[in-house]
């Protein structure tokens, strides 16, 4: 069998390359967000990234906390691919809304639903799909149109990721994923498109300690896996009450 | 000035379109208040972005040391309580609910609304940016859009305008518009007035409304119940 | 709560119209296959069906039991799309492939993955999807070609139902379903498709009984269930190995 | 006539070309024979069309009474035995895999393949009808496209040709050719003869091979090691 263990989070990034593409999972606070990874790949120091992700970080919801805004502080990103890129108070603004405006980060900015589509239709060989959602505002500029039973849709095309960053609750050793409550959000998605998905977990099991009927991301979609060994550095409770 | 119903009120009027079964996506602001007015014996079902259903209420601030999760939030970053049945989902089956038409209403603010149900509630007042979100996906694909807002600005300018200034979320989605002062269907013919804040005329919420309005023959009274 | 709960098949499928479009889980056996409900429709006795299945029924594979080849015996069916229409053996030609021939029922055959897929679409509100499958070969007549990254793909459609017959394995009294094993194939995809989603299940829980983190399909999809209490007419051996 | 290498030994070669943690979906026929011959050390993942990934030996007649489960098949009705490791998903994910390039092998039978590699295995012999199955998805998608093969047809015909007679599975598909007699690749240049079946010539290959073979300069006898 493969070893997919990585023994740290620095191992697990470094050979990421200048220019690479980059999806990581991330929505309304730091549940699923792959924490350690993120500030591997700032410690790393890789630039011209496009990160692919629900915001630009640092929106300032909920719990504020380090995520990959630190990328766009490092001056890491040439490029984000977001639904939610800005800070929530123009009091704050985030790193990436600074940059965008400095016009030194470009920003594409797709409705959510749109985004975790084309995400899926990039892991699914889809490379492009309708959608009525968009038509007759900003999103449409320059897509096609078409009509389906009266309905203007646009046409929108996959993404693709040369890496994931994966936030999971458990994984065994073939890389077989589970996640806790709304830790999945964009994480199963994303971890089937990138080219080298990589999972940040709580836990490690022998492979088969996972009953295959709860298995959410099947192990073949990921290639590197890293156990957190730290204390988070902001609160996290752990409720039992929907624990797998 | 007349007075003004509170969020509170504008929540509970919103809370009694909902029918028992119904999947129900709640935007940020007035539209969260809305799950603390839903009649008894409705069962309603909450959908969030983030990737989960049928979860139970928000976990108030005193109970947030025992309760609060960072793995149980709803797509506004807050703390969620358990509830019987619910479930976990990705998010892109979260948005085909949501583009699939399985959620029945969503309840989101605006910043305007034209006469045709045009809603404009995206880009940040004042700051030439904005977070689409999930809203622009919500808009144009549930199948009622109700919005929740203060009829006028804060310097008393209308909201709900002829033609929207700012970028849309989406053309002609609004189903029906529950504001401080009035309810407000949006039809083919135009916006129809079926009910008035307690205390308002017709005459005095048109002076504040832009597109013309045309009176219901059933207008009434603001119903609660 | 909305009351699910059928207590037979006849009453769950008593409404449904001539002309109806049926989605129903079939593959590879009688494992996912909703027969009970198909027996139900067969008895009801509704025309100018049009089913979409993975198969027409009757293909001949492994165990020989009755599934919606009764729907074709028993002259229900005008359309039939599928990927897998006819028989394994020319010896025992199915009476889908015996009506195909006749002109009395009208096919569309479809490869596999792109049938899952318009289904899939049909359920997430994407009107049309481009896919490489089929291009330059019989599936590609009249289709419109679009050429992504030097391959050509072929525009496909979403597929619509009104009833979805779905086989599953457990639902609690919202709807929601779990599967067991190989059951799952096609009845997941479809039973976020149809306008009314009904559910043959071997066994009915109180709502909070199944783990949120298992639940494969969620209630909001399945309008009707109905439980299995005949034993059925072919071998069935309950392994318990990935049980859920 | 020249002896022919048998099922089991073509199975056998397939296996060579897999590596350790390979995606691999197998089709009915020979294909479904590679799975008892692949090398210790490789451990290879089995994907199946009906949505099981990393499942173990297929069902034995021997061991049916114990262990046959109707929940618990593969594409092809075969029964399967559990495997650490292995999950389950629905068939649009089944096929998400297939074509989004997640698996690296299928093994495929056929009727005919061209020179071009071209490959026509769907319409049913003699019937005027086929099934086309997951076999059009799988031909068109997966990263190695193998064809396990008699050389020729039962009345001594190639299956190899110029030209498919009948309708396409799919164009340009097929990388490697596996017969009882010959292992060919597929290149742009056109089909390269790899390896031949003991006592076999070149000459006596291409007699029955329409397109004109490229003899590789590494020709040698079928290895098996």
């Amino acid at each position: 069998m493969l070893n997919k263990i990585f023994s740290t989070f620095d191992a697990a990034v470094q050979d990421i390359p200048d220019g690479a593409t980059i999806m990581l999972g991330n929505f309304a606070g730091p549940g699923g967000t792959p924490y350690y990874l993120i500030h591997a790949l700032k410690r790393q120091g890789t630039k011209n990234l496009t990160i692919i992700a629900n915001t630009a970080g640092g929106i300032g919801l909920t719990v504020d906390y380090a995520d990959h805004r630190v990328l766009f502080e490092n001056k890491q990103v040439k490029k984000v691919i977001a639904s939610f890129p800005f800070a929530t108070s123009a009091r704050n603004p985030s790193a990436a809304e600074k940059q965008i405006a400095a016009g030194e980060v470009a920003l594409e900015i797709v409705p959510q639903g749109t985004l975790s589509e084309r995400i899926r239709a990039g892991a699914a060989g889809i490379p492009a799909f309708y959608t009525p959602t968009g038509y007759d505002t900003v999103i449409a500029k320059g897509k096609e149109v078409k009509w389906f039973g009266g309905k203007p849709c646009l046409l929108e095309n996959a993404l693709y990721a040369d890496y994931a960053f994966i936030r999971a609750y458990k994984a065994d050793k073939m890389g077989n994923l589970v996640y806790r409550g709304t830790q999945r959000q964009f994480n199963p998605v994303m971890a089937m498109n990138a080219r080298i998905t990589i999972a940040e977990v709580d836990e490690i099991v022998e492979v088969g300690e996972i009953d295959p009927e709860v298995i959410v991301t099947p192990g073949l979609f990921v290639k590197r896996i890293v156990k957190v060994t730290e204390k988070p550095d902001f609160p996290r409770h752990l409720e039992t009450s929907f624990r797998v | 000035m007349k007075e003004r119903l509170s969020r509170e009120t504008i929540a509970m009027r919103i809370a009694k379109e909902f029918f028992d079964g119904a999947v129900v996506n709640l935007g940020i602001g007035i539209p969260t208040l809305v799950s603390s007015f839903v009649p008894e014996g409705i069962d309603v079902i909450y959908h969030s972005e983030n990737g989960v259903v049928g979860f139970g209420p928000v976990v108030t601030a005193d109970e947030m040391t025992a309760k609060a999760d960072v793995d149980f939030v709803n797509a506004g970053g807050q703390y969620l309580s358990p509830k019987a049945g619910m479930c976990f989902v990705n998010h892109a089956d979260a948005f085909l609910m949501v583009r699939g038409g399985h959620v029945d209403f969503t309840v989101l603010g605006a910043i305007e609304i034209s006469g045709k149900g045009d809603l404009a509630n995206w880009m940040l007042p004042g700051r030439g940016v904005g977070n689409i979100g999930g809203g622009m996906d919500l808009a144009f694909n549930v199948k009622r859009v109700i919005c929740a807002t203060e009829h006028t600005t804060r310097d008393g300018k209308p909201k709900i305008v002829k033609q929207c200034s700012v970028a849309l979320t989406a053309p002609k989605c609004v189903n029906l518009i529950v504001t401080d002062i009035a309810v407000i269907e949006v039809t083919p013919k135009g916006l129809r007035l079926k009910e008035y804040a307690p205390g308002w005329t017709v005459d005095e919420i048109q002076a504040i409304t832009e597109p013309e309005l045309i009176v219901s023959p059933e207008l009434k009274e603001y119903s609660l119940f």
